[in-house]
């Protein structure tokens, strides 16, 4: 988000308002840590609606929560794990100035990143099928049916998959506009623009990343593992 | 002042007096602070104004008199909360024993139900000196029960109840406003309140044809649902036996303990699923959209009577003994 | 300023030891521990962002206060707001 | 014509370059200043219009000029466009924008073009909420409650969800590139304790938008998502909470009132110690005050829901933390008050606005007392009283020292000395027009008023009608320096570098200032508000 990957692809040293190349690393880096910051913020907002709703029926959540997919919910974590290994080792072949394995790792980053779309676009297919999204189509039938250790009333099942689409919906809007971000990097990086001297682009870009990961090692515990244990 | 220029609204509850109380040594407080500082700026703009050849005298500051008007303040302030959340609690707890009428808000409308069975729409008549407990829900959208001249407000929520109470002193009609807005006829969604004299309000009672306690009609109701067919009045039932649970605490499966209020009462019968008491199967059907919010009233207005001293009479927790339903159906 | 370039090393054990967690949170999900089913889940998610924020975001190896204050306020923050919100909701039944 | 100078000008930011794509696509922190200046200004007339609509409808008790549908969008969207497009923009993106750089001593913020995308989503912004305005508008009060805006308003909640949302995208922009900037390109020497008042205030409201804002955005975008695609997330009839969203929403939008106010402050702070030639008395508590009003805002929101439903122990520990809040900005009036304290001081336009803040300010404050007080609260909650505490703090708060700004530092803006008489004139209609205005609101909310009526008993009509009467002088008051502003700039007396003999390193560039700001970097050696080293000009009290 900051505005420094294009100002210095332009000014290869920097741009004229900062005292020197450091001033400019430092600004950039500060940005978007603050942007980081608001967005901790932007998702505490549902992560306050959650903690308030699965107060109040946690047999809703837990029941929800044991509908969804438990191994494409791993398998999509490990992917973003993964992603985050090569934008960390993306920045330090940036920083070793070693063009070509920074375009490869870059380039794996977008492909983990799809990866994790496409297995998410799963998910939520099945959630279609199944009549899981909230709104007039709403079936909570199969829970009840699936589950009769646990009484479930269906009305605040939906707050479950509301809360659950909203947040891996914006989830995921987060990941294609990283997406998109890592797309402008590798340009950038195959163009040669970035040098040891010069990678602040790629760093706060993995700052990122970085955080989007975060945001569902959170997500994944809170929607995947509410209640999987062996029902009485 | 004049008739169509009142400046002071009426004070017609118990608990009016109190706020007025309050209301007026914080307009002492504030009209002091404004005077002295008015006063202080005054004074300075006059005797500090620029003249040439006199500089201002630097100043850097003084921790002594940041304390004073930091603690000072914050002092007044602490004796300010305790006084206002003495208020408010005593607002927030209707005293045992008193006379209930449902409130049903809707757009844009205010329905009132009385515990004898009278119904009333945007009008609530009460007698002088009775605590009156307003047990209110909406159909729709957040409204707020308003009476300027009893000093209470409360929005009343879609989906629970909440309440407020007052104790009339003074015969009159006062405004009843909806103070939460609410859509187009928000500012329509006036109605009055009608404080009576007592033997007045006794033949307003007996006036209106009704059919019955609102209790008794929860009676009906209850039959009609099929509600007593488990939860019966001795301990056979399928379900929880409802007699004298009312104010009382109650252990769920989960382990949480809760007591029985009429929100409780509320969520069981729309959500049975949410509190399961201990030793009892969930499954009780849900009643959501099954019944209107005026049933719901009756249904809890009847468990209530449930748990009813024998007797009638106010105070002190209900040790009615199990079974003894039928005499106090009606109180 | 992390100027600093790491031993990749470092970087595969974070990610071997991420990994692990992942796959230890979702077995222990299957096992009854009551309560404490959601606190392991959620003291290995916070170990599991720990790692990623202390070395794959560089913050253990900032010489930079600020970015830790940043971080650290932005999380007291979020904890207020869930803080006094569940003031309210966790004791409603009380009144 | 005879004060255009005839000798070619100092080239300086507003002639370096020419035409429209010259502002369009500027990065200079200052040209953004003025295109957000003329922006916020065109939304404040918009709302102000939608006020003086309100307040004539109100004339009468029985609703007769406008119907009940009509005066609803109406309140609805002028409390939308007077906070979301003018207060909360206000003074940060105008005069904060134009300012902070110069008083720190930078060439630019850190993010030129992140100022500029800012702008710009401002204006998308706009441009959205302009559309919904047209094409039927909002109803739903500024405040959103649900259900009513997510199930029950015919009207285009989604829309100005959407501009709003994206207007604090624009608001989030500028506290970071604010906070950056003052952590990073600071010109050496300003050390912290030497940075003036105005940065210390700006400084603690970025924090609040940086932090506050985000949870509006979600807050609005939940809402957007639960009519648009039927989410049910606050939906009651699915058990969802309709206090949930009072939580959140006021979660931003209590702290939001101090980011109309601390920028205000920021000025109120400039203007006293330049108009009475001393440093600020307790420059560290007022520096400090800021940062505690900032962090204590967070701390207060429940008060708005005091009636609400919320449990009975929540309301005690809010009320309680409310009062909290109350206390560093009690010690910025008497900090202020005190720095005139044998100062030496002058009367110009801005020092009368100065004056009317502290004024207004403190009424609305000690109002701010009644509505933290619980058992007071539940009587005037949702009245009149409400609007007029308000309007006390934002409109005679925030607005005055946004004028009173604008004043002060117009000769540095333009370049241009604005006309001292009328200026005086328009602030005294501006303070008796307010006072008139608002001042019989506190009475109608304690006789009983609701707020969003559109008829009413009719024992409340007199003070209706002193209220209108008042609302047209302020409404004139506001006209005034719009025309002798736009006049100034042509007609107006050449400014010098420092007319008013202010300290402040704004004031040692040219008037108006190069777009470099400096033509080298300043190096700091002294204080905050040095004015004892610097000479009072000898006509600063004259009219010309």
């Amino acid at each position: 988000m900051s505005d420094s990957p294009i100002a210095i692809v332009q000014h290869p040293e920097h741009l004229h308002h900062f005292v020197d190349a450091e001033q400019q690393r430092d600004a950039a880096q500060l940005g978007m840590w603050l942007f980081l910051a608001t967005e901790i913020m932007f998702f505490g907002g549902m992560f306050c609606a959650y903690l308030v709703y699965r107060y109040w029926y946690y047999n809703e959540f837990a029941a929800g929560s044991r509908s969804l997919n438990i191994y494409l919910g791993t398998i999509n974590t490990a992917v973003l794990i993964c992603s985050s290994l090569t934008v960390a080792l993306g920045v330090r072949a940036a920083q070793m100035g070693n063009r070509k394995l920074l375009v490869i790792l870059l380039l794996l980053t977008i492909v983990f990143g799809f990866a994790f779309l496409g297995i998410k676009g799963v998910e939520w297919y099945q959630k279609y099928e199944e009549h899981h999204i909230p709104g007039r189509t709403f079936n909570a039938d199969d829970l009840i049916r699936d589950y009769p250790q646990i009484h479930i009333d269906p009305r605040p099942e939906q707050i479950y998959f509301s809360l659950y689409f909203a947040m891996t919906g914006l989830h995921a809007l987060h990941m294609i506009i990283g997406v998109g971000i890592f797309i402008f990097l590798t340009y950038n990086a195959w163009k040669g623009r970035y040098s040891p001297k010069y990678y602040t682009p790629v760093e706060i870009g993995g700052l990122y990343w970085h955080f989007v990961d975060i945001v569902w090692i959170y997500l994944f515990p809170l929607l995947y593992l509410i209640d999987r244990k062996p029902l009485r | 002042m004049f008739d169509n220029f009142p400046l002071w609204p009426a004070r017609a509850s118990a608990g009016a007096g109190n706020v007025d109380a309050l209301f007026i040594f914080l307009l002492a407080l504030s009209a002091f602070m404004c005077v002295a500082i008015f006063a202080m700026i005054l004074i300075f703009s006059a005797r500090y104004r620029r003249r040439r050849g006199i500089e201002a005298e630097q100043i850097e500051g003084s921790t002594e008199l940041e304390m004073t008007w930091s603690i000072i303040p914050m002092v007044i302030f602490m004796a300010i909360f305790v006084w206002g959340a003495v208020i408010y609690f005593h607002e927030r707890t209707p005293p045992r024993g008193a006379s209930e009428v449902y409130v049903v808000a809707k757009q844009w409308m205010w329905k009132l139900e009385h515990q004898e069975g009278q119904r009333e729409i945007n009008e609530l008549h009460v007698p002088v000196g009775r605590d009156v407990k307003l047990i209110m829900t909406s159909q729709d959208v957040i409204h707020s029960f308003f009476v300027p001249a009893f000093r209470i407000k409360q929005d009343v929520l879609p989906g629970r109840y909440t309440t407020a109470w007052f104790r009339a002193t003074k015969p009159g009609v006062y405004h009843l406003f909806c103070s939460q807005y609410c859509g187009t006829m928000h500012s329509g969604m006036i109605g009055q309140v009608v404080v009576m004299e007592p033997a007045q309000y006794e033949a307003w009672l007996s006036g209106g044809g009704t059919s019955g306690s609102l209790a008794a009609s929860g009676d009906t109701l209850f039959q009609q649902l099929g509600c007593s067919t488990c939860h019966r009045s001795d301990s056979q039932g399928r379900g929880p036996n409802l007699v004298g649970i009312f104010g009382k605490p109650v252990h769920l499966e989960d382990g949480r303990t809760l007591t029985v209020d009429e929100n409780y009462l509320r969520t069981c019968i729309l959500s049975p699923s949410k509190n399961i008491p201990s030793g009892f199967k969930p499954i009780m059907p849900v009643f959501q959209g099954l019944v209107s919010e005026e049933q719901i009233n009756a249904l809890v207005a009847y468990i209530k009577s449930l748990s009813a001293a024998p007797t009638g009479a106010a105070g002190g927790p209900s040790l009615a003994p199990a079974g003894s339903r039928s005499q106090n159906s009606k109180e | 300023m992390s100027e600093h370039v790491m031993p990749g090393r470092i970087y595969y054990t974070i990610w071997i030891a991420l990994l692990c967690l992942t796959v230890i949170t979702a077995a222990v999900s299957f096992v009854d521990l009551g309560r404490f089913n959601t606190v392991i889940a959620l003291v290995i998610a916070t170990v599991k962002a720990l790692l990623v924020v202390l070395f794959f975001m560089h913050v253990k190896y900032t010489s930079e206060r600020l970015t830790k204050i940043v971080i650290v306020s932005a999380i007291f923050w979020l904890f207020l707001l869930l803080a006094l919100s569940m003031a309210d909701y966790g004791t409603r039944h009380l009144s | 014509m005879a004060t255009v100078a005839v000798t070619a000008e100092r080239e300086n930011y507003l002639n370096k370059e020419y035409g429209i794509r010259s502002w369009l696509l500027t990065t200079d922190h200052k040209r953004i200043a003025l295109l957000y200046l003329a922006s916020i200004t065109f939304f404040f007339f918009i709302g102000g219009f939608f006020a003086l609509i309100i307040r004539l409808e109100l004339l009468t008790p029985a609703g007769d000029l406008v119907q009940a549908d009509t005066y609803n969008k109406l309140f609805s969207m002028h409390g939308q466009v007077m906070i979301f497009f003018f207060l909360i923009p206000s003074i940060p993106a105008v005069l904060g924008n134009f300012l902070v750089p110069l008083m720190i001593g930078a060439k630019d913020l850190a993010f030129p073009r992140i100022n500029l995308l800012s702008w710009y989503l401002y204006i998308i912004a706009g441009v959205i909420y302009l559309h919904c305005i047209v094409t039927g508008g909002v109803d739903t009060g500024w405040t959103f409650y649900t259900p009513f805006s997510t199930a029950f308003s015919n009207t285009r909640v989604i829309e100005a969800g959407i501009a709003i949302f994206i207007a604090g995208f624009s608001s989030i922009l500028t506290g970071l590139n604010f906070v950056v900037t003052i952590h990073r390109m600071r010109a050496p020497g300003m050390t912290w304790s030497r940075l003036p008042l105005f940065i210390w205030a700006h400084y603690a409201t970025s924090i609040i938008q940086l932090l506050g804002t985000p949870v509006l955005a979600i807050t609005l975008l939940l809402v957007v998502f639960e009519r648009a695609f039927n989410l049910g997330i606050f939906d009651p009839t699915r058990g969802g909470d309709p206090l949930l969203f009072q939580h959140l929403f006021w979660f931003y939008s209590h702290p939001a009132v101090y980011i109309m106010i601390l920028p205000a402050m920021a000025v109120e702070s400039e203007l006293v110690a330049c108009f009475t030639r001393k440093r600020i008395f307790g420059y560290n508590f007022v520096a400090m005050s800021s940062i505690a009003i900032a962090v204590f805002g967070f701390l207060v929101w429940a008060h708005h829901m005091f009636v609400a439903g919320i449990s009975l122990y929540s309301a005690l520990i809010f009320s309680i933390l409310s009062y909290l809040v109350a206390v560093p900005s009690a010690i910025k009036v008497f900090n202020w008050t005190a720095t005139m304290y044998k100062g030496s001081i002058s009367f110009t336009t801005p020092m009368l606005y100065a004056f009317g803040f502290i004024g207004l300010f403190t009424m609305g404050g000690l109002t701010g007392l009644f509505l933290a007080c619980l058992g007071i609260d539940v009587h005037v909650h949702d009245t009149y009283f409400v609007i007029a505490h308000f309007h006390y703090i934002m409109v005679g708060g925030a607005v005055m020292g946004y004028l009173g700004g604008l004043h002060f530092w117009w000769p540095k803006i333009s370049g241009r000395m604005y006309p001292e008489g009328w200026g005086r004139l328009a602030a005294l209609l501006v303070f008796a027009g307010f006072n008139l205005t608002f001042f019989p609101q506190f009475i109608l909310g304690y006789m009983g008023m609701p707020r969003r009526y559109w008829q009413y008993p009719p024992e409340f009509q007199v003070l209706n009608v002193l209220s209108t009467a008042g609302s047209t002088i302020l409404a004139v008051g506001y006209v005034l320096p719009m025309v002798y502003f736009l006049w100034s700039m042509r007609y107006g007396k050449i400014a010098e570098d420092n007319p008013w003999g202010a300290a402040g390193l704004e004031w040692k560039t040219s008037s108006p200032p190069p777009t470099f700001n400096f033509d080298e970097t300043p190096e700091v050696t002294w204080e905050a508000y040095n004015y004892e080293q610097i000479p009072a000009p000898p006509e600063v009290n004259v009219e010309r």
